[in-house]
């Protein structure tokens, strides 16, 4: 089985940070002892896409499917800066962990999944985008993070948490990683159904880092399961830059020790990670085994709206603001002449009704009852 | 009816469910063409397959959590740890993963995996082959707990918790194994869960015991029954959901009760039901109610050690005694 | 004398001792230049240094692990899980690597480990956020549990845990982080391990409860005193070993207790108390023993879910008012 | 940092298994959907060594060390043949679990450790080698199969699991893989402390599975830890075959994930081993991180002495036998003149004495008295 590692995302872009950026410099100085800064400044260089998405036709997309990227993109955006909004104004139970920046790799994954086919998702926290490219309503998204009784979870578990079995969706539990296995074993249960499905979970480079990524990947490439692993490498770990979380020049570095087939994405151009994505979920379907793809972007919150962000280099932040996925995407569709500038604001002025119709709707969702905890632990 | 031991019920359980239904899979370290460390599923392989008798790498946490993956897509896996020891690798999968699914998901979602532990010293495995760990698990919502006692009862509790639509911990004792046997009806019976069994009626105390402890009990029992003292052994079989009424209606007949289990005495789960009957048979009771356990520490490998950590029936007898005699 | 709030108190006990012993470490995600979750550790890093002040990867287990492996190098380690429900990912490294060393070296490696904590619901953290998961500690041999319930004791049972030679599992209530202050003195003192205290006299009935519980016994407490009812709070503040002498002495006064925690009922360590007190206190008991815990369910997130599900004053209230009755 | 994937270790011997042998291919019939037997059968070859040692000098060896590996190794497997005697006779309490085969991986590892520097060692089950390497004594090595009190664990613990802090051994926990986060914990403690000590850990290619591995390396690798790791692969993990257990090439094709060095050595060749370990343990020692060596060996026993081996192909065995660490070394120190046949002969006779006096001694050693369980479980 072939295990390639791609070129790095960055590889062809201008320097835009160096270790001789002394603010930069000073953010890392408290490291522990073997942690090696230098060898994270050089890292940071070649994680850096270039400015532009590079000017070709990607995989098996059309037209239509660049336009519907773009909305789901920009829906997601939407939806989640309205999230913020409302967190402000205490509309919201509990934290808001939101994936600014870094929308089109749950975006572009999600959408490279086939539902008729019986394909499986098993989103992680910060992949809102993922869960509207599978088919969830915005609507069903705000009555999850107000906690009310429209939510697919009826209101017993928070933000991203939510499964939804009608559409395939498998929610997360907190622990990060623990969905991985998970995955990986409806990967084989649907196999050995006779179904011809494939699973797709996510993992950011922080999880990455616990004993279920290893436990679980190895167990897929074993049984050689339909399974795709997209790790959402967006530089952090809450407070915790990569050069604390993990000691290879790539996560993705790990695939040839599992025996299983590795890519690099450039995680902030939308249509290179469906184009990946879609290629492993077309070569899992046909026997090919699984694939892992490190998708390589910048978180541009803080880990939830309650963290300021202190700790990330301004510089680290500036630098990935210009390629921003929507502006890139925006720019791309226009190059290529699919839509033009008056047709995307037509586009996002739709998109922004719907998404304010669907807080109305779910604001007016009733309250959980009570009594719908009565005999909900056990299935009869 | 063929006499079974517990160890054969156990297989004679899994493998009749599995040629009534193909959704049930058995899944674990060394299952496969080895038969499993104990041999519980020895020949499986060739009457059901690799898929179906599924050997896994050297991994708890991810066998527990792809055996929930397949339950997901409606398969049924009957999931083995190789001792009940090394579900502590897998504990998150098992606690917060399987346990939380149903509830979790709105009911939209059910996760029926049957959990294999096979468990229990006096097989001088030391400290980490000799565990019962069933508390955690007890005290964990979203899980059932079953732990038979007898051949019997092996047999049926095993197709009932392959057939419960939640996880289920089967908490099988590795000394019965071999050491216990009867006549066990071939084919398709269940045993319910949730419902106790007496397993020697008495009027003057009660025992309340489960797994192996049950033994140590009759055992004990006799030895009263010779003295003039007469004991009810009620075996729970089921930890949790456990049998509230047949607990009170034992309580109320004798007014003196002893729960024992090999597990750890302190917060093992003889807490919960000696503290249920006292919370709720208040005013049946004639002396206090007496718990046992194995000591707090452990379980040494040399025999001499374990012989004097683990609860036996000499103890138990003594216990007894002691109450006959409040 | 400073007032501080209980989350002020836990990072004064560490500041302090770390002050003390160059040996004392902490270690975690997040706990160096972020401060911790809860920012707990909020300044230490500049105090310490990274290496006394360790940032670790996501990988709890490991944490744990290596965090046992500084500590039989002689150093005595801090171990933070960013929320306690993250235990079960590290759960082996406790119960059985950290749990039985001494034991099993013969006596002669130690594990001088604390570890971290932060339990509790009434957050909204949902299922996986809130949970008090303290029973499989309790029953697991080598292990000492504590939980506190105010900035006294929180810096007080900090400071012996650091100072104690086995690992001790330190459950702290977010809830009460910054919603309790009081009075703590400056500088290093301690609190024992295995020492209760009771937190408000009376003379009609007993509440025992630890962490949060105590709070919610307390306002029940008062507003039962109104009615004249004279109800003694005895915090328990070490889960294990835990004060057998004051709870016997509780019960000798009062003839009726009511054992309380937050922590799932079925299993909670409740029962272990209970089942002590029905043991050993039977003579004086003038009404059953009543439990009370969290519903047996995963936390749900919405509060009004919430809210019916996590137990809260009203409940401890009415039961205490029954028992008063009986 | 350097990370090279060394020549394979059979890379030079003549194939000895091929995919046309029956009785092997049908042993291998039994493997769920997706597990390669192909894949399997062309690895087989790949990890079979030649017959002789490579007739070269080995790193810092002097011809006293050669002597003193020989003896070591010499004394493990007559230490273990009698442990198999004394079973059958039933003075052994528990399983007994033996080396047979792979003794130069754990004995040639241990020596390459230096415990006046403090380093310490965390062997695995099937490492008592590594123990007598590391100083452990015959007498209390019996002691503690027979669960007697002059066992290093007063009888608490049954066969390989047992500490001696005394020595810097830390015994390990049935859970494999446990060990390897605490080893690498007692790496960095050790240097924070200002010591320049190494620890050692070993796992198996079973153990190698479990998420302790992925995250006790991980974290080690962060923090350049001095640590080295030994993976013995026998081939087996209990009856389950590589083939099972890990999709890779080679276990060792994980070192690049974690960006530290990885080795591959001939686990039948003592002196290799010992080479490779020591120069892992130089380079950690000063300052060059952590290392993962994969040994390639067979587990010439049944997984325990109740194991009756049958799932393990007759030429497989036949193969390894002929490369018996034993007798390629007493070929080796013949061939340089070290050793002869004369002078081999009265090593072993003084070897067999010792053990058969620690037998003695050992059975003589009082059962554990059970008064000694009162206050053992917490440390005051
Ligand atoms: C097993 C586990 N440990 C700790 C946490 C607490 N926690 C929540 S998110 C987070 C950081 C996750 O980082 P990463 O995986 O990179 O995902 P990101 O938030 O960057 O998308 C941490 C430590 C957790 N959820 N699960
Ligand atoms: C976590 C864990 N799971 C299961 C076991 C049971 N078990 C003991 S040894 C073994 C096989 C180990 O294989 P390997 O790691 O290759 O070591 P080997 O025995 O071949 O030396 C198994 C499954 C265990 N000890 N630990
Ligand atoms: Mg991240
Ligand atoms: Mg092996």
């Amino acid at each position: 089985m072939p295990r390639t590692r791609k070129t790095p995302a960055g590889k062809t872009s201008k320097t835009k940070l160096s270790p001789s950026d002394a603010t930069l410099d000073q953010k890392l100085e408290k490291l522990p002892t073997g942690v090696s800064r230098q060898k994270y400044l050089q890292k940071l260089d070649s994680l850096l896409p270039p400015e532009d998405l590079p000017d070709r036709a990607y995989g098996d997309l059309k037209k239509k499917g660049y336009i519907a990227l773009y909305r789901l993109l920009y829906s997601i955006r939407g939806t989640e800066d309205r999230l913020t909004r409302l967190y402000r104004q205490g509309k919201i139970v509990g934290g808001v962990y939101l994936s600014k920046g870094t929308e089109a790799i749950s975006v572009g994954a999600g959408y490279a999944l086939d539902r008729s086919q019986g394909d499986m998702l098993f989103p992680m926290h910060r992949d809102l985008g993922a869960h509207i490219a599978f088919g969830q309503t915005i609507e069903r998204i705000y009555c999850q993070y107000m906690g009310r009784s429209g939510s697919p979870t009826m209101g017993r578990d928070g933000n991203t948490h939510f499964s939804d079995m009608d559409r395939g969706i498998i929610g997360m539990i907190s622990h990060l990683g623990s969905m991985l296995p998970v995955a990986v074993g409806a990967a084989i249960g649907l196999r050995n159904q006779g179904k011809n499905a494939v699973t797709l979970n996510f993992i950011g480079d922080g999880g990455a880092s616990i004993g279920d990524f290893h436990e679980g990947l190895n167990f897929a490439a074993v049984a050689n399961a339909p399974f795709v692993l997209v790790i959402e490498n967006n530089q952090y770990a809450y407070s915790t830059p990569i050069v604390a979380q993990y000691g290879a020049e790539r996560i993705i570095d790990r695939a040839i020790g599992y025996g299983i087939q590795g890519e690099v994405v450039d995680g902030n151009n939308i249509y290179e990670v469906y184009e990946t994505v879609r290629n492993a979920v077309n070569r899992a379907r046909e026997g090919g085994g699984p694939t892992m793809i490190e998708a390589v972007s910048m978180r541009m919150r803080g880990h939830s709206e309650h963290d300021d962000h202190f700790y990330v280099p301004k510089e680290l932040l500036e630098a990935w603001a210009q390629r921003d996925p929507l502006l890139r995407a925006q720019r791309f569709l226009a190059k290529q002449g699919f839509l033009t500038q008056a047709e995307i604001e037509i586009l996002e002025k739709q998109v922004d009704a719907e998404i304010e119709q669907a807080i109305v709707n779910a604001d007016a969702s009733p309250l959980p009852d009570p009594i719908s905890l009565n005999n909900s632990v056990f299935a009869s | 009816m063929p006499i079974m031991t517990y160890i054969q019920a156990i297989s004679d359980g899994m493998r009749e469910e599995m040629r009534r239904d193909p959704k049930v899979m058995v899944m674990g370290e060394d299952v496969g063409v080895y038969g499993g460390a104990f041999k519980v599923t020895k020949g499986f392989i060739d009457e059901f397959g690799a898929d179906r008798v599924y050997d896994t790498p050297l991994s708890e946490s991810a066998i527990m959590g792809c055996g929930l993956g397949m339950a997901i897509t409606g398969l049924r896996p009957i999931v083995e740890f190789q001792f009940a020891d090394f579900i502590t690798s897998g504990f998150n999968q098992v606690v917060n993963n399987a346990g939380t699914m149903f509830f979790r998901t709105g009911n939209n979602v059910s996760a029926p995996v049957t959990i294999r532990c096979p468990s229990g010293a006096g097989v001088h495995g030391g400290p980490f082959h000799s565990q019962s760990p069933e508390a955690w698990f007890v005290h964990t919502p979203g899980l059932k707990v079953v732990a038979p006692s007898t051949p019997y009862d092996a047999k049926g509790l095993m197709i009932s918790a392959i057939r419960d639509n939640n996880p289920v911990l089967y908490f099988e004792h590795k000394f019965l194994y071999r050491r216990v046997k009867e006549e066990v009806p071939e084919g398709l019976f269940t045993v319910p869960i949730g419902k106790a069994e007496v397993k020697m009626a008495g009027d003057d105390i009660s025992v309340i015991a489960y797994g192996a402890s049950v033994h140590l009990a009759l055992d004990a029992a006799e030895r009263l029954a010779e003295e003039g003292i007469s004991v009810e052994v009620l075996d729970l079989r089921s930890l949790y959901p456990f049998d509230k009424e047949a607990i009170v209606e034992t309580v109320k007949k004798t007014g003196r009760v002893l729960v024992a289990h090999e597990a750890w005495l302190t917060g093992g789960v003889g807490g919960e039901y000696a503290s249920f009957i006292a919370e709720e048979c208040f005013e049946m009771l004639d002396a206090p109610i007496k718990r046992l356990g194995s000591r707090d520490m452990p379980f040494p490998f040399a025999p001499q050690l374990e012989d004097k950590m683990v609860l036996n029936s000499e103890t138990v007898y003594r216990a007894l005694k002691d109450l006959a005699q409040y």
